[in-house]
C-alpha cells in the first residue's frame, strides 16, 4: 500500500509537471541563437573595445551575424581566430598586427618644464592647467594616464617619464590613444619601422631650449627620402605607402626626433642626436 | 534703489573679498609693451582670419583680423605699428595658437581714429549685432563668449529684463567697481544698444552690497525715464555667475542645458556693456581693457587699462613683483586660471593678473589630501544643486559616463565653491574638467567614427562611451 | 522523455519508501526514548510514560505513545505503576522564536515539579540558561498550582519576579541578564497551567496504569 | 622667443580655500567630548579612566598596527580613530573588563572601519559596531551595571581586571539602568537624576546637560548637522508622546525617553557622524526619523531595554538608499536625479 | 553553500551536515553518471533534483534513526541540502558528461572538500564560541564564551575571516611569482 | 495547528529571523544580485513573487501529502513543484519582458536552487501554519529577503568606490557586511512580545 501510494503520487507529479514544462517551452519558448554564447565562449571576454563593439557579446553577435570577422579581434590570439572563423564557416580576415606608438621622445632627460604642476596625478588633470607646465606645449606630461588606460600591463612609464610600450603585450585596442591628452598615441602596423618622435610644430632651434630632441623642421629627413617624407606644418610626414623605408633619414636627424625602431635594438637615433641623450633628468634652470 | 534687498540665490559660499587694496584706486593707463601678441582666437568659437600681412605697419584700432564665421569677432591693433610676424604664441589653455606679433612704434601718439558710428537710436537690431561683432566685443568677466551671439535672437524666443552684471564676485577683482565708478556714463550709454537688439523692455543692475558705493553712482546717473533699476545683492559667490543672477535678481532657473534667453532674460557683464557704450558711438574696437592687477606678490596693485596682447612677463615687470612670487593667474582666484608661461599675452578675457607669493600657503597645497568624509559641504556649497562629493567618488574610479548621465556633471561651471569648502582638501573641481575632458573626447571620437564609416552603424556611440568610462 | 522522468521518479519513490519502511521503527523508538526521557525529567521518580489525547467532551482518551501534538498529556509512572503525575506541553513566543516545553505536574502536591525545553531557539549562553541555571530550575521544584476550592479555577496563577524577590510558592524568580527568555518561560507556564490543570486535575482516575501501555 | 626666467608653480582652480580641513573637525569633535568624557571620569572615578584610556589606545592602536600593516602611510593624524575610542568607550558599561574593552576597540576599527578602506569608506559607525558586536559577543558583561562604590577613585569593580578570556565576576550589588528597570518593572526615575547623569548606565550617556552642551559647542561651530538630532529627538517624542497618551500606565513620557539610556549622547554624536549618514538636510531629517522610530519601536516592543545603538547602525546601512532616492534638485532640471 | 552555514556553530554539527552532504553529493553523483545516457537533455534538471532529493531524503530519515538529538540540532537545514548548489552544479556539470568510475572520484573529492571546509567554520566558531571542540571544553572553568561566534553574524565573519586568509595567501604567492618573473622592458 | 497572529508571523519572517541574515537561506542571490541596486529590487520582487507562489503551492501539496499519509514524499515534491513553477515564471517573464531577463539573467535559474524558497515551504510546514498564515509568512520572509537585499545593494553600490583593500574586494566585504546587518538586525529580537 505503502509503496503503492509512493509511486502512484510521484508518478501522477513528475508526469504533470514533466507536461507543464513541455508545453510552457513549447509556448513559450525565446529564439536566441545558440552560436552567439558559442563564439562569445572562444572570445577573450577582455570587453577591451578594440575590434570596435561595446564589448565581447556584442562582437559575438556581430560575427555570428557576419557583419565583422574575426581577425577584427586585436586581443585573441591567432588560434582562436581560426576556431571562431572555422566554428562560423568563414575567413578569419586577419590584419597585420598594430602597436601603439607614442609621438614623443622628451623625457625628463631632454626635455625642461615651463612651470611646476602640481595636483591630481593625471596628464588630463594637468593638461587642463596651462598645459601642464611642460616647455613643449606638444609634449608628453608623463604622468601616465596611458599606463592607467592599458589593460593589458603593455605600457609602463619609463624612468624619465615617458611611457614605454610593449609590442608583444599591446593589443591595439586604443585605450592609449583616447586617454592621452596630447593624442601623442596612434595605432601603427608593427612593420612601420621608421617614426617621428615629435609633434612640436615650432620652427626654428628655439624650441631646443624646451627640448633637445625636439624637431626643427630642418627638412633633411626630407630631402633624405624624397616623396616618401614631407614636411608637413612643420613636422615631417611619413607616406608608408611609398615604397621601403631605410633608417637613413633617421641617422641624418640632428636631434632624434625620427627614429628607426629596430625589432632588436629599440630605437636607433643618428650620430649627432644620440649625444643628446642623457643618463639623469636635466634641471629646471633653464641654459 | 532698495538698499537691503535679500534678493539671492541658493547655496554658494562666502570667500573673503580681499578688494580693499585695489578697490580704491582710480583706473590707469598701462604703457605699451615693446612687443605686442594680439592672438586670433581670444573668445569661444573659430579664430579670427588676420587681414594684415607680415611687415605691415597698422594703427590703433585698426582691423586687423576679420571674424570667420558667427561665432567669431574681429581683432584691432592694440597699437600704432609694425606686424612683426604672424606665428604660434603660447595660451592660457596650455596650447599654442596663432597670434599677430606687433612692434608698437615707440614715438607713435597711439591715438585712435574713429570709424563708423552706430546709432542706438536708430539701427535696426541686425545692425546692432553686425556692430558689435566688428567692434570685437566679447564677455569681458572672463568667459570670452562673443556678445553679440548672444544678442541675436532666434525663431521664437523673446527677451524681457537686460540683466546687467555688476555683481562681481570673485575676490581680489574690482575691475567692475572701478568701471561702474568711473564710467556710469558708458554703462548707460551701452545699455540702450543692447536693449535694442535684444527687445528687452527693462533693465536691472545688480550690484553686490560690497559696492554700495557703486550702485550709488549708478543709481544717480540712471537717465531720466529709463526703465532701469539697480539693486544691491547680499556679498555671495558666485552671484557673478549668469544663471545665480538670474535666479537672485528674476526668480528664474534656467532650464538645465539650457541659455537664458529660455526664461527670457539676457545676461551681460557691466564692463562689456560700458564697453559696447563707449566703442559702438565711435565706431570702434577693443584695443584695450581694464585689468586688476593684484594679490599678495604684485607690489604696485592697482586697476590699469591695459592693451590687449600685452605679455605678461612685461605687465608683472612693470607693475612690479615680489621675491617669492609663485603663482599667477587670469582671473580671479576661484576661477582663474593659472599661468604656466609669462609669455602670454593679456586677452580680452583676462579680468584680473593676481600674483600669490610662496607664503600664501593656500590650504589646498600645503595640508593633507583626506578621503572623502562625506560631511555634504560641497552639497552645501554647489549653486546648482549638484552632489560633488558623489562625482568626485565617481570620478575617482573613473565613472565618467555614470557622472554626466546620472549626476549632470555636464551642469557644473567649476565655480571652485566644493573644492573651496572640502575639509578633505580634494581636488574637485580638476576631477570634474578631467572627467568633462574625458567625455567630449570620447564625443568627438565617436563622431569622427560615425562620419568615417560608410555603413552608419549603430554600435559606434555605445563603444565610445564605453571607452569612456574605462578613462581612468 | 516521459518514460525517463516518470521511470526515474518511480524508482525514487520506491527507494524513500524502503528507506522510511526499514528506519520507521527505529526512529519511532528514539522519539519515545527522547519524550521519556523529558518526563522523567519534569517528573522526578517516573520511569514509564502514557500518552492521553484530549478529546471533544473534554475526556481524555489513551493513544499510542508515538503520537504527537500539542494536545497531547503524558502520564509518568514509577517503578510500582504509581501515577507521578502528569507532563503538559506549553509553548510560547521567547525573544527569538517559539519556545516549546514539557513541565511535569504532581496530583498530590498540586505543584510543578519540573520543566524541560523541547525546542527553543534562544540566544546560546544568555536565553538558554533556562535550561541551565540552577537557581531557575529550582523555582520548579515545587511551583505551586493548587485550585481555588471550587476546582474551576487556579487559586494563584503563576507569577515572574525580579530575581531574588520570590515570596509565594507560585512565582516564579527571573534570571538576571537574560530577563526575557525567563519572562516567556513564566508566561508561558501561566498560561499553560491555567488552561490544563483546572481540565486534567479531577480526572485523575482516567490517568493510572493499565496493562498494555507503554 | 625669450624663456622664462623662473618657474611658476600651476595648479587648478581654485586657488583659495576656506581652511576647513577634516583633522580639525575630529579634533572638535574630541573638544565637545571633553565634558562629557570629564563627568564620567567624576561619576565612575577609576573604572571610566580605565575603560576609556582602553578604548582609546586600543581604537589607535588598531589603526596604527593596521597602516603599518598593509603599508599605508597612516593615519592616526586625522583624530578620527580617536574620537572612535572616545564614544566607543563612552558607551560601555563602566565594569566591564578591560580585556573586553580592548577586543571592542580592536573590532571597532578594523572591522567597523578599517575593512572597507578606512576614514570615509565605513559604512557603519565604528564606535557603534564596536560596541554593538560586543553586546552580541559578551551579553551578560555587557548589561551588568554595578552599583557605583563610594570609594570610586581608589578602587575598582572586581570585573574590571579579569585576566583576558577569562569570565570577569561580577560584584554582587548590582542595579537597573532607567529603562531595564522601567522595561521589566514599570519604575520610573526621576527626572532631575536623569538630567543630572546620577544613575546608572554606560560611562558616557549618563549626563544628558553635557551631552548637549558638547552637541551645541559643535552645532555653533558648524561641524555637526543639527537636523539629525533634532529629527530624532522630535520622532521619538512625538512618537512615544502620541502612545503615552494613549496608555500612561504602559508606555512612558516622552521626556522619559528622551533623557534616558543612550538617545542623546548617540544622536548628537553617533547618529551625527559625517561618514554614515545621508548628504541631504531632506535626507538627514528622513534619517533622523527613521532612527528615531527605530529607537521608539525597539524600546518600547523589543526585547531589549536600549535600542539607540541598533537603530542608529540601521539608519547608517539605510543612509545610502535615502542618498539614492533623495538627491538634491539639479539647478534648472525639475525632477530628481537619475 | 548557503543552507549549510547556519549549523555550522559546533565542530559536530559540522561534521554531520558535512558528511550527509558529502554522502548525498556521491550517491547522487553516481546515480547521475550511470543514467546519463538515459536522460533527455531537456529534462536533466529535473530528474537530476529528484534524485538528489531522494538521497537528502534517505539521508533525513538515517540522520534520524541514528540520533534524534542531532537531527533535532540540525533541523530543517538537512533537507535544505537539496538546494546546495553544489551538488547540481557538480551532476550538471561534471556526473553528466563523465563516466561513474570519474564521477564517484569527483563526488569524493568535492564531498571532502566540503566537509573540510565546514569543519573549519564549525571548529572556530567552537572553539570560541564555547571554548570547547567536539564538545570537549578546551579552556578551564572561567572562559568566558564569545557568544556572537554561534549566532548567525559570527557564521559570516567566520567566513569571511577564512576567505581573507586565502586571499592573503593566494595575493602573497602572486608577489612572490611576479617578483621574480618580471623582466625590464627597455 | 499554529495560532500566532498574522502580524507576528510577519514580523518574526521579515526582521526578527530574517531568511538572509539568521537563517543563511539565499545567501547565493544574496551575494550575488546585491551589486547593483536596481538589479537587487527587481531580484528582491522577483523573490518574493516566487515565495508567495511556491508557498502556496507548498501548502496544497502538503494538505494533500498529509490526506494520503505520505509525509516522506514531502520534500521530493516540494522541489519538484518548486522547481517547476520557478522555471515556468521563468519562461513567462524571458516571453513577456526580455529586458527584466537580461537584467535578473542568471540568477532567475539560481532562485530554483535558491534555498530561502525550499526553507520558507519547510518552515512553514514544521510551524503547521495555514493557508493565510502562510501567505502571511512568505509575504514577510520575502519582504525580508528584499530588505536585506536592498540594504546590502545600496550599501555595496556606496563601496564600489570606496578604497577597499584588494584582498578584502568582494565576496569578503560582502560577508562582512552581512555579519554586520545580521548584527544590527538583532536589534530587532523580542519584537512580537
Amino acid at each position: 500500500m505503502l509503496v503503492l501510494t509512493a509511486v502512484g503520487s510521484i508518478g501522477g507529479l513528475t508526469l504533470i509537471l514533466g507536461t507543464a514544462l513541455v508545453l510552457a517551452n513549447s509556448r513559450l519558448h525565446v529564439e536566441e541563437d545558440p552560436r552567439i554564447d558559442a563564439v562569445e565562449d572562444m572570445l577573450p571576454a577582455t570587453n577591451c573595445g578594440g575590434c570596435g563593439y561595446p564589448g565581447c557579446r556584442p562582437f559575438a553577435e556581430a560575427l555570428v551575424t557576419g557583419a565583422v570577422l574575426p581577425g577584427k579581434c586585436t586581443v585573441s590570439p591567432e588560434t582562436e581566430q581560426i576556431r571562431i572563423a572555422s566554428y562560423l564557416g568563414v575567413d578569419v580576415g586577419a590584419e597585420e598586427k598594430q602597436v601603439a606608438r607614442l609621438a614623443c621622445a622628451g623625457g625628463a632627460n631632454v626635455s625642461r618644464d615651463h612651470a611646476h604642476y602640481e595636483g591630481l596625478e593625471s596628464c588630463g588633470g594637468s593638461a587642463l592647467v596651462g598645459g601642464g607646465g611642460k616647455g613643449c606645449f606638444w609634449g608628453c606630461l608623463g604622468l601616465g594616464d596611458c599606463e592607467v588606460a592599458c589593460d593589458f600591463d603593455a605600457i609602463e612609464m619609463s624612468r624619465h617619464g615617458l611611457p614605454m610600450v610593449d609590442e608583444d603585450r599591446c593589443t591595439a585596442c586604443g585605450d592609449c590613444v583616447t586617454a592621452c591628452p596630447k593624442d601623442l598615441f596612434s595605432l601603427h602596423p608593427q612593420s612601420h619601422r621608421l617614426w617621428v618622435a615629435c609633434r612640436s610644430q615650432e620652427e626654428g632651434d628655439e624650441i631646443l631650449n624646451d627640448c633637445h630632441v625636439a624637431c626643427t623642421a630642418c627638412g633633411r629627413c626630407a630631402m633624405d627620402a624624397p616623396g616618401q617624407i614631407e614636411m608637413r606644418n612643420n613636422l615631417p610626414v611619413i607616406d608608408y605607402s611609398e615604397g621601403t623605408l631605410t633608417a637613413k633619414p633617421a641617422q641624418r636627424c640632428p636631434t632624434g626626433s625620427i627614429v628607426w625602431l629596430d625589432p632588436k635594438e629599440g630605437a636607433v637615433r643618428g650620430q649627432s642626436a644620440r649625444k643628446i641623450i642623457r643618463r639623469d633628468a636635466l634641471s629646471d634652470a633653464p641654459t | 534703489m532698495t538698499l537691503f534687498s535679500r534678493k539671492t540665490f541658493a547655496h554658494g559660499i562666502h570667500p573673503p573679498g580681499l578688494k580693499d587694496d585695489t578697490k580704491g584706486l582710480p583706473i590707469r593707463q598701462f604703457p605699451f609693451a615693446p612687443v605686442l601678441v594680439v592672438p586670433l582666437s581670444q573668445h569661444i568659437g573659430k579664430p579670427a582670419v588676420p587681414v594684415v600681412r607680415e611687415g605691415q605697419e597698422v594703427i590703433r584700432g585698426q582691423c586687423i583680423a576679420q571674424p570667420d564665421g558667427f561665432l567669431s569677432v574681429a581683432m584691432h591693433a592694440p597699437a600704432s605699428g609694425v606686424v612683426r610676424r604672424i606665428g604660434l604664441t603660447p595660451s592660457i589653455t596650455g596650447r599654442m595658437t596663432s597670434g599677430i606679433f606687433i612692434d608698437p612704434f615707440p614715438a607713435s601718439t597711439q591715438e585712435v581714429p574713429e570709424g563708423t558710428p552706430c546709432d542706438a537710436a536708430t539701427a535696426n537690431p541686425e545692425e546692432i549685432v553686425a556692430a558689435i561683432q566688428q567692434a570685437g566685443v566679447v564677455g569681458l568677466g572672463g568667459a570670452g563668449f562673443p556678445t553679440h551671439a548672444k544678442l541675436k535672437m532666434p525663431e521664437g524666443k523673446s527677451v524681457d529684463t537686460l540683466l546687467v552684471n555688476g555683481a562681481e564676485c570673485e575676490p581680489y577683482l574690482t575691475t567692475d567697481h572701478r568701471v561702474m565708478l568711473e564710467h556710469s556714463d558708458d554703462v548707460f550709454a551701452g545699455i540702450p544698444y543692447l536693449m535694442r537688439a535684444t527687445g528687452a523692455t527693462r533693465t536691472i543692475i545688480g550690484v553686490e552690497a560690497n559696492k554700495l558705493d557703486a550702485a550709488a553712482v549708478l543709481n544717480a546717473a540712471i537717465p531720466d525715464g529709463a526703465p532701469i533699476t539697480v539693486e544691491t545683492l547680499p556679498v555671495k559667490y558666485p552671484q557673478g555667475a549668469e544663471k545665480m543672477l538670474i535666479k537672485a535678481l528674476l526668480g528664474r532657473e534656467v532650464p538645465s542645458g539650457g541659455f537664458p534667453l529660455d526664461v527670457h532674460a539676457i545676461c551681460t557683464n557691466v564692463t562689456t556693456t560700458a564697453e559696447i557704450g563707449r566703442l559702438l558711438p565711435r565706431g570702434l574696437g577693443i584695443q584695450e581693457r581694464v585689468v586688476t592687477i593684484g594679490g599678495p606678490g604684485i607690489k604696485n596693485k592697482g586697476n590699469y587699462r591695459v592693451p590687449i596682447g600685452t605679455p605678461l612677463r612685461f605687465v608683472l615687470e612693470w607693475a612690479g613683483m615680489e621675491e617669492n612670487l609663485t603663482r599667477v593667474f587670469l582671473g580671479g582666484p576661484m576661477m582663474g586660471q593659472a599661468v604656466s608661461s609669462l609669455d602670454i599675452p593679456i586677452t580680452k578675457g583676462s579680468s584680473g593678473v593676481i600674483g600669490f607669493t610662496s607664503c600664501e600657503s593656500s590650504p589646498l597645497n600645503d595640508s593633507k589630501h583626506y578621503p572623502c568624509i562625506r560631511c555634504g559641504y560641497c552639497v552645501d556649497a554647489c549653486p546648482i544643486f549638484l552632489n560633488p562629493s558623489q562625482l568626485g567618488l565617481l570620478a575617482e574610479n573613473g565613472e565618467y559616463l555614470r557622472m554626466s548621465e546620472d549626476f549632470h556633471l555636464m551642469d557644473c561651471f567649476e565655480c571652485g565653491c566644493c573644492t573651496f569648502v572640502c575639509p578633505s582638501h580634494i581636488q574637485l573641481v580638476q576631477h570634474f574638467r578631467i572627467a568633462k575632458a574625458a567625455l567630449r573626447k570620447a564625443k568627438v571620437e565617436a563622431k569622427a567614427k560615425d562620419d568615417a564609416k560608410d555603413e552608419p552603424k549603430p554600435k559606434d556611440e555605445p563603444k565610445a562611451e564605453a571607452k569612456a568610462k574605462m578613462l581612468a | 522523455m516521459y518514460r525517463a522522468v516518470v521511470g526515474i521518479g518511480l524508482a525514487c519513490g520506491i527507494a524513500i519508501v524502503m528507506v522510511y519502511e526499514l528506519t520507521g521503527p527505529i526512529i519511532r523508538q528514539n522519539k519515545i526514548e527522547m519524550r521519556e526521557k523529558a518526563i522523567t525529567k519534569v517528573l522526578p521518580g517516573a520511569t514509564t510514560s502514557a500518552a492521553f489525547r484530549l478529546n471533544q467532551s473534554g475526556g481524555f482518551d489513551p493513544v499510542p505513545s508515538d503520537n504527537e501534538g500539542d494536545d497531547l498529556v503524558f502520564a509518568g509512572y514509577d517503578d510500582n505503576h504509581e501515577l507521578v503525575g502528569l507532563a503538559i506541553a506549553a509553548r510560547g513566543m521567547g525573544y527569538q522564536d517559539v519556545i516549546r516545553l514539557l513541565y511535569g505536574y504532581s496530583f498530590e502536591k498540586q505543584a510543578i515539579l519540573g520543566i524541560s525545553v523541547l525546542e527553543s531557539r534562544e540566544t546560546p549562553g544568555l536565553g538558554d540558561r533556562i535550561e541551565t541555571d540552577p537557581d531557575f530550575l529550582r523555582n520548579f521544584g515545587n511551583l505551586d498550582v493548587s485550585l481555588t476550592p471550587d476546582g474551576a479555577e487556579l487559586a494563584n496563577l503563576i507569577e515572574f519576579v525580579k530575581p531574588g524577590e520570590k515570596n509565594d510558592p507560585w512565582q516564579i524568580d527571573g534570571i538576571s541578564g537574560a530577563t526575557v527568555t525567563s519572562k516567556a518561560t513564566a508566561n508561558m507556564l501561566s498560561e499553560s497551567s491555567a488552561r490544563w490543570i483546572p481540565t486534567v486535575h479531577p480526572k485523575k482516575e482516567v490517568f493510572q496504569y493499565r496493562e498494555g501501555v507503554e | 622667443m625669450k624663456r622664462l626666467a623662473k618657474i611658476l608653480d600651476i595648479r587648478s582652480s581654485p586657488h583659495v580655500a576656506s581652511g576647513q580641513s577634516v583633522d580639525v573637525i575630529m579634533f572638535n569633535v574630541v573638544l565637545a567630548l571633553l565634558p562629557v568624557t570629564a563627568f564620567a571620569v567624576y561619576t565612575f572615578g577609576l573604572a571610566a579612566i580605565l575603560t576609556l584610556a582602553t578604548a582609546v589606545a586600543s581604537c589607535v592602536g588598531t589603526e596604527y598596527a593596521l597602516c603599518r600593516f598593509t603599508g599605508r602611510e597612516t593615519s592616526i593624524g586625522d583624530w578620527s580613530s580617536t574620537v572612535t575610542g572616545i564614544l566607543y568607550g563612552l558607551t560601555l558599561p563602566p565594569s566591564l573588563a578591560l580585556w573586553m574593552v580592548a577586543v571592542g576597540g580592536i573590532i571597532a576599527v578594523s572591522l567597523g572601519k578599517f575593512l572597507f578602506g578606512g576614514l570615509g569608506y565605513n559604512p557603519f559607525n565604528p564606535a557603534l559596531v564596536g560596541r554593538t558586536v560586543l553586546q552580541a559577543t559578551f551579553p551578560v558583561a555587557m548589561t551588568n551595571w554595578p552599583a557605583t562604590p563610594v570609594d570610586r577613585f581608589t578602587s575598582v569593580p572586581s570585573s574590571t581586571l579579569a585576566w583576558p578570556f577569562t569570565e570577569p565576576a561580577y560584584d554582587a550589588v548590582s542595579t537597573a539602568t532607567p529603562l531595564a528597570s522601567w522595561k521589566f518593572e514599570q519604575e520610573m526615575t526621576d527626572t532631575g537624576d536623569l538630567l543630572l547623569g546620577t544613575v546608572s548606565g554606560s560611562v558616557g550617556e549618563t549626563c544628558t546637560l553635557l551631552i548637549l552642551l558638547g552637541g551645541l559647542y559643535l552645532v555653533a561651530r558648524r561641524m555637526m548637522n543639527w537636523r539629525i538630532p533634532v529629527a530624532i529627538l522630535l520622532t521619538v517624542a512625538l512618537f512615544s508622546g502620541l502612545l503615552n497618551l494613549s496608555n500612561p500606565k504602559h508606555y512612558a513620557d516622552p521626556l522619559f525617553m528622551w533623557l534616558s539610556g543612550g538617545l542623546m549622547l548617540g544622536s548628537v554624536f553617533m547618529a551625527t557622524d559625517m561618514v554614515g549618514c545621508p548628504m541631504t538636510h531632506p535626507g538627514c531629517v528622513l534619517y533622523g526619523i527613521l532612527i528615531g522610530v527605530l529607537v521608539v519601536v525597539i524600546r518600547v516592543w523589543g526585547g531589549m531595554p536600549e535600542g539607540v545603538m541598533y537603530a542608529i547602525l540601521l539608519g547608517n546601512a539605510a543612509s545610502p538608499l535615502i542618498d539614492n532616492w533623495i538627491q538634491p534638485r539639479v539647478y534648472g532640471t525639475t525632477g530628481n536625479q537619475s | 553553500m548557503c543552507p549549510v552555514l547556519a549549523v555550522t556553530n559546533t565542530a559536530k554539527n559540522a561534521l554531520a551536515m558535512g558528511l550527509a552532504t558529502a554522502f548525498v553529493l556521491i550517491m547522487s553523483n553516481l546515480v547521475v553518471s550511470s543514467l546519463r545516457r538515459y536522460v533527455p537533455k531537456q529534462v536533466r534538471i529535473v530528474t537530476f533534483i529528484l534524485v538528489i532529493a531522494t538521497f537528502v531524503t534517505i539521508v533525513d530519515y538515517l540522520i534520524q534513526a541514528i540520533s534524534l538529538e542531532l537531527h533535532k540540532a540540525l533541523g530543517a537545514f538537512i533537507s535544505l541540502i537539496v538546494v546546495n548548489c553544489l551538488i547540481l552544479g557538480r551532476a550538471e556539470a561534471f556526473a553528466s558528461k563523465n563516466g561513474i568510475y570519474r564521477s564517484l572520484l569527483d563526488g569524493l573529492g568535492m564531498g571532502v572538500g566540503f566537509i573540510m571546509a565546514l569543519l573549519c567554520l564549525g571548529v572556530v566558531r567552537e572553539i570560541l564560541g564555547s571554548g570547547s571542540l567536539f564538545g570537549l571544553q578546551l579552556f578551564g572553568e572561567g572562559y568566558q564564551e564569545w557568544i556572537i561566534m554561534l549566532l548567525p553574524p559570527g557564521g559570516f565573519f567566520t567566513l569571511a575571516g577564512w576567505l581573507l586568509l586565502f586571499n592573503w595567501l593566494a595575493k602573497r604567492r602572486e608577489r612572490r611569482a611576479n617578483s621574480t618573473g618580471k623582466e625590464s622592458i627597455s | 495547528m499554529n495560532s500566532d497572529p498574522l502580524w507576528a508571523i510577519f514580523l518574526n519572517a521579515c526582521l526578527i529571523n530574517n531568511f538572509v541574515l539568521a537563517y543563511f537561506l539565499g545567501i547565493c542571490p544574496f551575494l550575488g544580485v546585491s551589486g547593483k541596486l536596481a538589479t537587487a529590487t527587481r531580484m528582491g520582487g522577483a523573490v518574493t513573487f516566487v515565495m508567495v507562489v511556491s508557498s502556496m503551492s507548498a501548502f496544497g501539496i502538503n494538505s494533500l501529502l498529509l490526506m494520503i499519509d505520505a509525509p516522506y514524499l514531502k520534500l521530493i515534491s516540494f522541489i519538484a513543484v518548486i522547481a517547476s513553477t520557478v522555471q515556468l515564471v521563468e519562461m513567462f517573464i524571458k516571453k513577456m519582458s526580455p529586458a527584466l531577463f537580461r537584467a535578473l539573467g542568471i540568477f532567475l535559474p539560481l532562485i530554483t536552487t535558491n534555498c530561502a524558497i525550499l526553507g520558507l515551504a519547510l518552515f512553514q510546514t514544521n510551524k503547521g501554519y495555514g493557508l493565510l498564515q502562510s501567505f502571511v509568512y512568505a509575504l514577510g520572509a520575502g519582504a525580508g529577503f528584499t530588505l536585506a537585499l536592498v540594504l546590502m545593494a545600496g550599501l555595496r553600490e556606496k563601496l564600489e568606490l570606496a578604497k577597499t583593500p584588494d584582498i578584502v574586494k568582494g565576496t569578503v566585504i560582502t560577508l562582512v557586511l552581512a555579519g554586520l546587518l545580521s548584527v544590527c538586525f538583532m536589534g530587532f529580537a523580542g519584537l512580537s512580545n
